[in-house]
């Protein structure tokens, strides 16, 4: 097992998989020569030529459109945002037409399409190039929503992506990108779509939480383990499908559930998880549940603005506390 | 150059697309059709000449005027009308009325009732078919409203860097909707938006099937040649309203009964095989009788097919392997 | 007062507030000869020529573009789309433009802007032309959001939207246009945002619905009548604001929720109300909040399919006596 | 023509600009800024050419590549530079960054960090001053690359049909990010896509400040008469990578090299006045050190400058009245 970065596991799974299937290709904005912003299609181009390693034109409906295109005639694009900002430049393409291909035709479109790009915040990048807009693709239903917060995922995740046959959107954060991990070597390594991991076991509180905000919700178990707080962290790594079951089975453990994600707390894919969990263990909940997310203002420029908008670590660290009443 | 063959083809197309679209009309009257439905009568000549040069590897994509494509590439009536009526028997198991109609087996990917939703989809068949090395073409349906859509701009150039065997049919009829193209649209010819891609633009009389048909064949030649996309225009005219429900304050009644008396593109063809001695009047008139025939059947097959059953409304949503 | 229809209402508003406002102008594709396809402009043109009711090419994102620009150069554009979900044709306009506009700019532009058009079922005009999308629009900050549900609503709501300083988002609902009812006469008549309205009260269960489902729900509440169950309709009127204190006050006297909408149900704003009012009224609630909208597929043409896939008002009436437990 | 006052102030704002790009170039290095940067030097000669013919009346919309439209619109350097490292005392409060900067008040409608985002913009503010009846225009800035968004071709194509009064200024600067034009373009002059719009495209030496001033001057004549839109494109380079960060293998250093060496835009203006006997050598030596006095001033006040109250972070979300 290699420790790689998180931009090298996609990296790698993408050159893996062309190897693999000569169908699979990658386009999107300087996905060539630069290989992406991040790298992750660094020099891939000199393998697989300018054919499969695809430079577009910045034309975001065109280039969504065309992987739905080239899907439904037997080949399976990954079509590269550069940040998932701009899938509102090409909303209608995605919501509208991938989305729904498959189910107003009667079943008959196969449609093996992944749409991946980076999100986030942490590089300064302000108000259209830093929100997290997954729990959109949770509300408008057609599309399997992968979330990967470490390195192995990523490639886990990612290969079963690929060779899905229904589109997958899959959310990469731009401050993981550095980060390193263990990503077996093996070529067939993958994780199955609706499986969450619970990445730290606890007794006292159920912390769910996607992205960046796994680490940082580990982060908060640390701290709440100073204060005799057990925190058990659990990551779905896909929101569509969603294992509910994992983190039910959590809450009925805990009796304490706190939802975080950097999307915006409003309407943010926490809330639809309080309802539902609350729902099934309603009878063993010891508090209100909570969620916290971005506020309901636009990503600032100035990054201890920034900062203030997203959940900080003692905002976790806080919510448990009022959970736990203590 | 139509033959004899393609000839009786085409006009038997575009005979059971009217029929189709007529006969959806009666049964719209009748309250037995319901949803938003735009006719395609009077623009047959387009989508039968086109799609008699194409073959079940060749795609197209539709848009919400998409009977007459679907028919011209190749679905039969029945499951058509079946699926208009939303029954089970329908080609998308009536989940998707007149304005999503598609049979994905001929290679038509979809009607499209986004207005330029269809664009860019074509655009990525056409990829697929040149990164495969496939000699075959997409053809991408459009009207003169969708002409003004972002997708149109961004598809179009796409295409046109990537040399994609893809042709742009832009259906100009007057209007979009209520609104004439004048009053939406910036230059007299669509056609002449070629320029801005660098790619050849024409217009034709798109109720004349040879023109119609001379400029497709040159448009695929030049795609199969490997040069890329075209962008052709055909000035045609809908004979009914924009949809089903239409009050039609917009445009003159003369107008459209002039189209309809001068220009019906059916009977211009029949003068025209007439001229040139190529199908017998005879053999034509059989062909309106079989049609008929076929109509009839199939309303009677859209008629008597169940409902679809409630219980697999979620079938599908994914692809379960 | 006037017993007038909801498309009614609306074009009144908007002649009044185009007579005593010159900034004020419609646009949209189909506003002039048509009318719109529901009538809400019919002959307006007439009255105020078609500079200011101004028919659009098919391009939303101009449309919405230049409302924005429109709005930022000193007019008080009202902006149509023919049906919300072109809301996705022309997303960047809206998500990254008009609700980012303010705020990234410090606080220097002022934005009047309303962007209207009609969504919903009701007339089998399946997947692309049937959707529920207003959750999304309280997701993203930056507009406001309304959603009448009478014909007195919508004249109150939409000139208060009209003389708004903000970008309004402006949700109708097409099975609501031939609704009729009374409307007051005044042409000062207004409601202000964020004041939430009990339809009904009642004191063993809370519904809280909006747009066509406030009639569902009170449809709901004669049945539930029936069975002794009494119950509280609330609608919200607006979802941005959200008026949270009186679905509050009303949870701490029912202890038991149940959130409709017609907007699909993961995700939908009807989790996000459950997780607030859960966590400030968790101590008086009997059960667990239960939420309903419509399933994870694409809305289907078939009238019967259709309707089995948002809720009914049985699905309504079987929550309530979820919630109470009989 | 260009007299001498604006002769002056061309040169003046082209110098303005250059030192603040290459000032922000240096606190990048120096960690000082962050973010996303695009830098606008080599490409001056647009902005400032065009800038000098508009009133605080008039509207711009710019992009991402964006100080140097925010400079020649009047902005000052000081309050510009603090909100490039976010302080609270520049234009936007230190949210926008440089990405979305803006001076509301001096008609700039601001950068925008959408490519092609802008162009929608721009044509509203033109209706606005159209139905307004003002005599005044707006100038939609954009590059190459956003000449191929839906949102170049819906804008355009309204703003034809309308009439407005906006000029659409594309600077062509051979790249989008790290793609040539010839790889993402369909048309090799990009101007060539007035064609599609009925109105007049022209391609001017983006570098040659008389060359833009008079096409400009051209453009905005005919939006005052009421004749509507023009399309021009300015070639031109930009002398950094495309970002602060851009390792720039995509393109010959040589080539760079030699448009900073023989096609500064600056130098070669200087070289004009003193053809055109102008302006004096003296004057313009004056107005150089005035610059890097109010540069340097600048860089004093940003770095000097508070960071924004975070109890602040969610005002101005929405206008309370
Ligand atoms: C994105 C979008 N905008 C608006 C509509 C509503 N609409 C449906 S058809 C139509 C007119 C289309 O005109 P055109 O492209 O000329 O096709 P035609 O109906 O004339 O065949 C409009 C405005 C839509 N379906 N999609
Ligand atoms: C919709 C959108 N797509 C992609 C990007 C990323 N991006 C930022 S600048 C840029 C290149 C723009 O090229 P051009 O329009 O020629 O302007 P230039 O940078 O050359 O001034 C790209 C791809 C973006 N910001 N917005
Ligand atoms: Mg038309
Ligand atoms: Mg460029």
């Amino acid at each position: 097992m290699a420790v790689i970065s998180y931009a090298q596991a996609i990296r790698k799974v993408i050159a893996e998989e062309m190897r693999r299937d000569e169908r699979v290709f990658l386009m999107g904005e300087d996905v060539e020569k630069l290989g992406g912003v991040f790298g992750t299609s660094r020099d891939l181009f000199k393998e697989f030529g300018t054919d499969r390693i695809r430079n577009t034109p910045i034309s975001e409906s065109a280039i969504v459109g065309a992987g739905l295109g080239a899907a439904c005639a037997g080949m399976r694009p990954i079509a590269e945002l550069m940040y998932w900002d701009f899938a509102f430049v090409c909303a209608d393409q995605i919501f509208n037409q991938v989305c729904k291909t498959r189910y107003v035709f009667g079943g008959n479109a196969i449609i093996p399409l992944v749409i991946r790009g980076q999100q986030g915040t942490g590089r300064g990048n302000a108000a259209t190039h830093s929100q997290s807009v997954e729990s959109i693709f949770m509300h408008i239903p057609g599309v399997k929503v992968a979330c990967p917060a470490t390195p192995a995922d990523a490639a886990g995740l990612l290969r079963t992506a690929i060779r899905d046959d229904n589109p997958v959107c899959f959310f990469e954060h731009k401050a993981l990108y550095i980060t390193k991990g263990e990503v077996p070597d093996d070529p067939e390594f993958s994780i199955p779509f609706g499986e969450a991991v619970i990445r730290r076991e606890g007794s006292d509180v159920t912390i769910v939480a996607n992205l960046l905000y796994v680490s940082r919700a580990l982060e908060a178990a640390d701290e709440l383990a100073k204060d005799g707080i057990s925190a058990e962290v659990i990551d779905p790594r896909t929101l569509v499908p969603f294992d509910y079951e994992t983190v039910e089975e959590s809450v009925r453990k805990t009796g304490r559930l706190v939802v975080v994600h950097e999307a915006h707390q409003v309407n943010g894919w926490g809330a639809q998880v309080i309802t539902e969990v609350g729902k099934r263990a309603f009878r063993y909940l010891d508090a209100a549940p909570i969620h916290l997310g971005a506020k309901s203002c636009p990503l600032p420029f100035n990054l201890a603005l920034e900062q203030a908008v997203i959940p900080s670590v003692k905002d976790i660290v806080d919510a448990c506390h009022a959970v736990s009443y203590r | 150059m139509i033959d004899e063959k393609k000839a009786l083809w085409i006009y038997k197309t575009m005979k059971e697309i009217r029929e189709f679209e007529e006969t959806a009309w009666t049964l719209f009257t009748e309250n037995k059709l319901r949803g938003s439905v735009h006719l395609y009568t009077g623009q047959e000549a387009v989508a039968a000449a086109i799609c008699s040069q194409l073959t079940d590897e060749d795609y197209i994509t539709s848009t919400h005027r998409g009977h007459g494509h679907c028919i011209a590439k190749g679905a039969r009536l029945d499951f058509a009308l079946a699926e208009l009526m939303g029954k089970a028997t329908g080609y998308c198991k009536g989940r998707s009325g007149s304005m999503h109609i598609a049979d994905f087996n001929k290679g038509n990917l979809g009607a499209n009732a986004i207005v330029g939703g269809g664009l860019p989809i074509a655009t990525g068949a056409a990829l697929a078919q040149k990164m495969q090395k496939k000699n075959h073409v997409t053809v991408c349906f459009f009207g003169d409203g969708a002409s003004n859509q972002g997708t149109f701009h961004e598809s179009i150039n796409l295409a046109s860097v990537w040399k994609l065997p893809v042709i742009y049919v832009c259906e100009n009829n007057e209007f979009g909707m209520t609104v004439p193209v004048s009053q939406s649209t910036s230059v007299r010819n669509i056609s002449d938006r070629a320029k801005g891609y660098g790619i050849p633009g024409e217009t034709v009389d798109g109720n004349d099937v040879e023109a119609v048909f001379d400029a497709f064949a040159r448009a695929k030649e030049r795609a199969l040649r490997g040069d890329g996309p075209t962008l052709i225009e055909c000035k045609t005219y809908r004979w009914r309203g924009h949809w089903t429900g239409d009050p039609e304050t917009y445009r003159d009644r003369e107008v459209t009964e002039e189209w309809r008396e001068k220009r019906d593109p059916i009977s211009l063809f029949r003068t025209c095989l007439k001229a040139r001695n190529l199908v017998s009047d005879a053999a034509l008139d059989a062909v309106d009788t079989a049609v008929a025939e076929e109509m009839r059947k199939a309303v009677e097959f859209a008629e008597s097919s169940p409902e679809p059953d409630a219980a697999h409304v979620m079938d599908d949503v994914f692809y379960e392997g």
